[in-house]
């Protein structure tokens, strides 16, 4: 069972306010960028009930969980809010099939059922053997992953993960990334999903919201908001192309038939899907090219955004044409440009090359 | 660890236990079978440890409490609290006993109370030395948990918290594992003061055999008449609570 | 403060003795100018194992003749001690004496929360002797290690009756009301007082050992209830 | 914390705190001034203070190391130590007193020692004073530290060691910070502890005025013919603990 | 002052055993790669001197500071071993210049001297601001930071780092990467790193040692085990191109003076750098394209290595073109292979967009 969240309130620190409003609808998943000490722990502390705000309101699903106004404040434990913290700080005193069955057993299952449950999640977090393990026997990695199998076990109505996937190794973060997206949004869990990962965003977050020095300054749907970053923040952290359409074969198949190649993650042929891809390893030609690239694109130039040492194409579509292609970016250096002689109106190729292209399950 | 650091805590192991191994060398170990088998030696062992077990589960059960809500309660005053909490221990144990017998005696404003709605009177019982243990090892309790409460702090708590364990949930399943070093440390203090309390016990609950007449009572009548006696008997003591301590101990440090 | 060439009499007296020796320290005082009493009061076991143990004292006042007799017999002492005072059991009830209480054998009666001191200390003995000769054996509640200790059982109402010596019933004003009965006069408890061997001070010890005994020192004991010595 | 945990914390807080009220109401308060501030008492007062604060400065300095050694250190039959730490708290304090007179007596081993080498007699002084109290109130300050050193770890100490820091360097600037609270808690224990000392005092120290005759003994002494007055100073005593604590509590608090 | 280390060990645990031997010559930079729970944390342990191994030594400098054998042991603070562990553990009871200015006082360092050090470096991790702050008030990735600075502060001989650059957000990580390159690198400091990032590796080691469940599994100089992985693992985590050269304007110089376009990080013109790509963002040709892909490469194919579900095509040298490309990989569809129809000694193009090529100052 998923509840909203609509949050709007003030934290005010000797060197720092979080002043901020935000929503997320029931099995919605949002996700929270930001840079270091923009205020995304304390954002999430606020919400779990852990902080009391200065001034503010926070209601979960249909309650009132903190009104200063109102001298409300519902304690964590009754919010039917779970956190995952950027510590992992595992009960030291229990092992980690024992912390996993916690939450499960402080919500009232049985001893037995909340074992299997931890189990389940330890395979899930690919941690199987370190089931009778205490914290201290585990590696920094090892506890991250039971830390975050420990957040999903009592499956909350609203879900927080601050940076859920750091400290993995590279064969973990794609396979946790999956697993967080299999529990959050296959299951419509609402969710906050602090990261500094564009991909996790726009893999596992349905809306977006960037925090700079405790301020919203950009904020919408994921795949919007990367697209057209307005703060140089999130300007940095974006840069991915995206196409939706449904997993088939080797690659992705777009609403208007065509087909997208691409390596697939952790998706289904049939399954609803992504194509994803950096607007870097877009390559673009005044002619249709031959050659590896998989993926040739007719676009029409939509505009010229010149960012720092690179510009930025951004595409329309040709009539006739893919209309998904519209908004897509490619990103070039001004000396391409120059050779090219573009402008806005002109017939582009753009093309990239599969092994660029990630196909993810939809967000 | 500093090396040299070992010369002063030699220093302070051998101001403890120099007198007590001067003690054991002063004593006629030919007479300590029939001084230690006495009926009257039987009797009062038997009893300090019965007293002294009860009074450190009731330490636990209420100095517990109180150390928590010292800890993580907000409370205007919360420092004087804190402050009235270690009374017992300036108290000389003979007034602290007076001020037991004034509150619960018979004429005491309780002990009145007491003795119209259910016909008890507390002194000269075994439940009066259980008073005056409690009284005096109370703030041993209280204080080795509070700090081993603030120490450990709030941040296991608030984990379980969010994952929605109650306070009384969080309390039993994680704060309680997790100081469990510092509330056995406490029950040891506790129990080992109460199993050498006199000055209370004798001024609030008075001293006969059977009842109220705990080893440190008989060791203070006995070294009236024959010191030798009443050094045998504090042997007695100190090696029972060695042992039950020792017993107790390890749990501690495995935790 | 006493200025220079100053003399310092240290005396090691049992605790019963407070209040009759602080006065005696005045008077001393008085009439031998440069002179400090300083005086030690304790239980007269512990003080007896201070002087066995090298305490520095000029004259030891003991409420016992057992505890003059370890100190006897460790050599410590020089001379014989002299028993300067004797104490006397009474009963001793709440003013009125609300019990109706008349004598020793008062005391057995089961409706009766009674204390007494426990055998080891003087003030138990003189009772077990009088249970001894008496044939009566009473079921106290509690027995105290000290006669003080008797007598606050009694002002604080928490017995109805006990056993303590006559000065202590003195010393108790109002608080108290004391019965004396005649089989007291079978246990008498006896002071010795006796000036050490190794006293710093031994011509001061005299003089103290000789005011308590003397005169003046048997008003003041005679004023907080001791009887005279035989 | 769970709510009904009040319940009991109130139960023992008034277990603690009824008598001491019940003391205070019993006082007769025309009669406090004359009586605290007598001769005898102020020289009580002043010598209790200056007593009980170098023996916990003694505690610190010695119990501390040995606080360190017992929660650091590497060797068999640490346990056995461990116990032989809490003896002063089960020896009946007169017992303990004894124990002191025999081992540090004109006529005891260390005591002759003392004599012959430096002419220093150790009983009947300050100093006898000084050493009863430590010797019964270390293990209050001992077992206080050693659980807060074991609850703090030693990983900021291995931390501290590969920035290049000493054991002697990270137990000053890392060890002893952390743990202070601990330490202020047990050191406030011992002070109490001190300030409270009767038996091992009047058994070891004598009962002298102005040289060993601290407050807890001139209560015990004032019993003997006015109990009121003894009540009274028993309260000088407790005021006069519950301003130490408050004034060295704060601190404990802050770091 | 920096020093060489070997190491020949082996730590032994209920359920794990680490059995390694590895060594850095004194101002190399060791990577240390593997999976989570490999043992990484561990052999940095036993070579700082927090844990004993079950048998073998070490040896630091001329100094045999563990030797089972011979019961030797030299205490952490006497090794010139500095650790930057995986948990930042800042002293709580300090502010963050105090944290940092901790090393150099324990060196003899006066306070002021090492008080000004510790601005500099804070200076150096982005948070100046963040001088007076204890731990408890600053957020993981500024702890993180000024975890990083204490331990550069000492100037060990041997410099030990466990993933220092987790838990930034992006803007941070080019930046500390940069700090630690400057110290660690030009300084000659001799240093042992653990990392998830084949990128960290490349731009800040020497030699790599990948370790998978406490064995050595590879070992050798960063571009040729990341260019020829053994193991799964390493293939996983590699998979980068590098060219050297020296920075000129836009790119990278080559040895043969041609120039290959991308973007600088940290890099002044006319240093020693390294041009760094995937291999998926490599287009191969069989014909010279045009278009905006800045870099085209004349390669002769040397190998056709199937890997997954892409094919790595590795170059050699065309006679008389660079002779640097040999080694570079392609990586295409096993569809593009098709259509492209290539077979070992063809002669094609490589394509790289600017945009996708990273330049950094070389390791
Ligand atoms: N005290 C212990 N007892 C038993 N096993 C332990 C103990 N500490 C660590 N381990 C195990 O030793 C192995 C190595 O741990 P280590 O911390 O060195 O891994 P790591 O390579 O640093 O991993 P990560 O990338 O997750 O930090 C792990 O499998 C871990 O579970
Ligand atoms: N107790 C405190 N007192 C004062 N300032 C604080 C305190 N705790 C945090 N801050 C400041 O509040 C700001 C927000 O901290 P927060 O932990 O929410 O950042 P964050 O966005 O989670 O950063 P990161 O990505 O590093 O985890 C930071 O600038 C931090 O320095
Ligand atoms: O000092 Mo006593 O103990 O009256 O005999
Ligand atoms: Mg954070
Ligand atoms: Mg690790």
């Amino acid at each position: 069972m998923s509840t909203g969240v609509e949050a709007c309130f003030v934290v005010r620190r000797p060197a720092f306010t979080l002043d901020v409003a935000l929503s997320a609808a029931p099995g919605e998943v949002l996700a929270v960028l930001g840079p270091n000490g923009a205020g995304k722990s304390t954002l999430l502390g606020v919400l779990a009930g852990l902080l009391r705000p200065d001034e503010g309101s926070v209601r979960v699903g249909e309650r009132v969980v903190t009104d200063t106004a109102a001298g409300v404040h519902v304690p964590p434990h009754l919010r039917g809010v779970g956190l995952l913290a950027q510590q992992a700080l595992l009960f030291p005193h229990l092992t980690a099939r024992d912390n996993i069955a916690f939450g499960p057993r402080a919500h009232g299952v049985p001893r037995r059922e909340a074992r299997a449950r931890a189990d389940e999640l330890l395979a899930g977090v690919d941690a199987t053997a370190l089931g009778d393990r205490r914290p201290s026997q585990m590696s920094g990695g090892q506890q991250q992953r039971v830390a975050l199998a420990r957040a999903l076990a009592p499956e909350p109505g609203l879900l927080l993960l601050d940076e859920p996937l750091a400290a993995l190794d590279v064969d973990a973060t794609p396979a946790m990334r999956g697993l967080l997206r299999r529990v959050i949004r296959e299951a419509k869990q609402t969710a906050v999903l602090v990261t500094h990962s564009a991909l996790d965003a726009l893999v596992l977050a349905d809306r977006v919201v960037v925090l700079t020095a405790g301020r919203v300054v950009e904020e919408g749907p994921v795949r919007e908001v990367l697209a057209r970053p307005r703060s140089a923040f999130t300007a940095r952290i974006a840069g991915l192309d995206l196409v939706p359409g449904v997993r088939d074969g080797a690659g992705l198949r777009t609403p208007d038939g065509l087909l997208v190649s691409g390596r697939a993650e952790g998706v289904e042929p049939g399954e609803a899907a992504v194509a994803v891809f950096p607007p870097s390893a877009v390559a673009v030609h005044a002619t249709r090219p031959t050659g590896s690239p998989r993926n040739v694109l007719p676009v029409r130039l939509a505009a010229i955004e010149p960012r720092g040492d690179v510009v930025r194409l951004r595409a329309g579509a040709v009539p006739g044409g893919p209309v998904w292609v519209e908004g897509l970016a490619a990103d070039v250096t001004p000396a391409a440009v120059a050779d090219l002689a573009v402008e806005p109106g002109d017939d582009l190729w753009f093309a990239v090359k599969a092994t660029e292209v990630a196909i993810h399950a939809a967000g | 660890m500093p090396r040299f650091l070992w010369v002063p805590a030699g220093i302070a192991f051998a101001l403890i236990a120099l007198p007590v191994v001067g003690l054991v060398l002063r004593t006629d170990l030919t007479r300590l079978p029939e001084l230690l088998l006495s009926r009257a030696s039987l009797s009062a062992l038997r009893l300090s440890l019965v007293t002294a077990a009860v009074s450190t589960l009731l330490c636990i059960a209420l100095g517990g409490p109180l150390a928590v809500v010292l800890a993580r309660g907000r409370l205007p005053g919360m420092q004087f609290l804190r402050s009235v909490v270690l009374l017992p221990l300036v108290l000389p144990p003979v007034v602290g006993g007076l001020a037991l017998l004034y509150l619960v005696g018979r004429t005491g404003l309780v002990g009145q109370g007491l003795e119209l709605a259910f016909g008890i009177t507390v002194p000269f019982t075994t439940g009066a030395v259980v008073l005056a243990q409690t009284f005096v090892a109370l703030p041993f309790l209280v204080v080795s948990l509070e700090g081993a409460l603030r120490t450990a702090g709030q941040r296991y708590e608030s984990v379980a918290a969010t994952l929605g364990a109650s306070p009384w949930l969080a309390f039993r399943r994680v704060t309680v594992p997790l100081v469990l070093p510092g509330l056995l440390s406490g029950a040891v203090l506790a129990f080992a003061r109460c199993l050498g309390e006199f000055g209370a016990t004798i001024a609030f609950a008075g001293s006969l055999e059977g009842t109220t007449r705990t080893l440190p009572l008989l060791v203070y009548l006995a070294r009236e008449s024959d010191v030798d006696a009443a050094v045998a008997l504090s042997l007695l003591l100190v090696v029972v609570a060695v042992v039950v301590i020792a017993v107790a101990r390890p749990r501690a440090v495995l935790s | 403060e006493p200025g220079p060439g100053a003399r310092t009499l240290t005396v090691f007296a049992a605790s019963s003795l407070t209040d009759v020796f602080t006065e005696l320290e005045a008077r001393f005082e008085a009439a031998e100018p440069g002179v400090d009493v300083v005086l030690n009061y304790g239980a007269s076991s512990d003080l007896a194992q201070q002087l066995v143990n090298g305490g520095p004292a000029d004259v030891f006042a003991s409420a016992s003749t057992a505890t003059m007799t370890t100190v006897v017999d460790a050599g410590l002492l020089d001379g014989e001690p002299t028993v300067f005072a004797r104490n006397r059991l009474e009963i001793v009830t709440a003013p009125g004496n609300p019990e109706g209480i008349t004598g020793f054998a008062d005391l057995a009666r089961p409706d009766l929360q009674v204390v007494v001191c426990a055998p080891q200390v003087p003030c138990g003995a003189a009772v077990e002797k009088i249970e001894t000769a008496t044939g009566i054996t009473l079921a106290p509640v509690s027995e105290e290690p000290d006669v003080r200790s008797t007598l606050g059982r009694v002002t604080t109402g928490n017995a109805d009756a006990g056993l303590v010596y006559v000065t202590d019933v003195a010393s108790a004003g109002g608080a108290v009301e004391g019965i004396a009965f005649p089989e007291a006069d079978q246990a008498v408890t006896d002071y010795p007082i006796a000036v050490l061997a190794s006293a710093p001070q031994a011509e001061l010890a005299r003089a103290w050992t000789a005011l308590v005994t003397g005169a003046d020192g048997r008003a003041v004991l005679a004023d907080a209830g001791f009887v005279g010595a035989p």
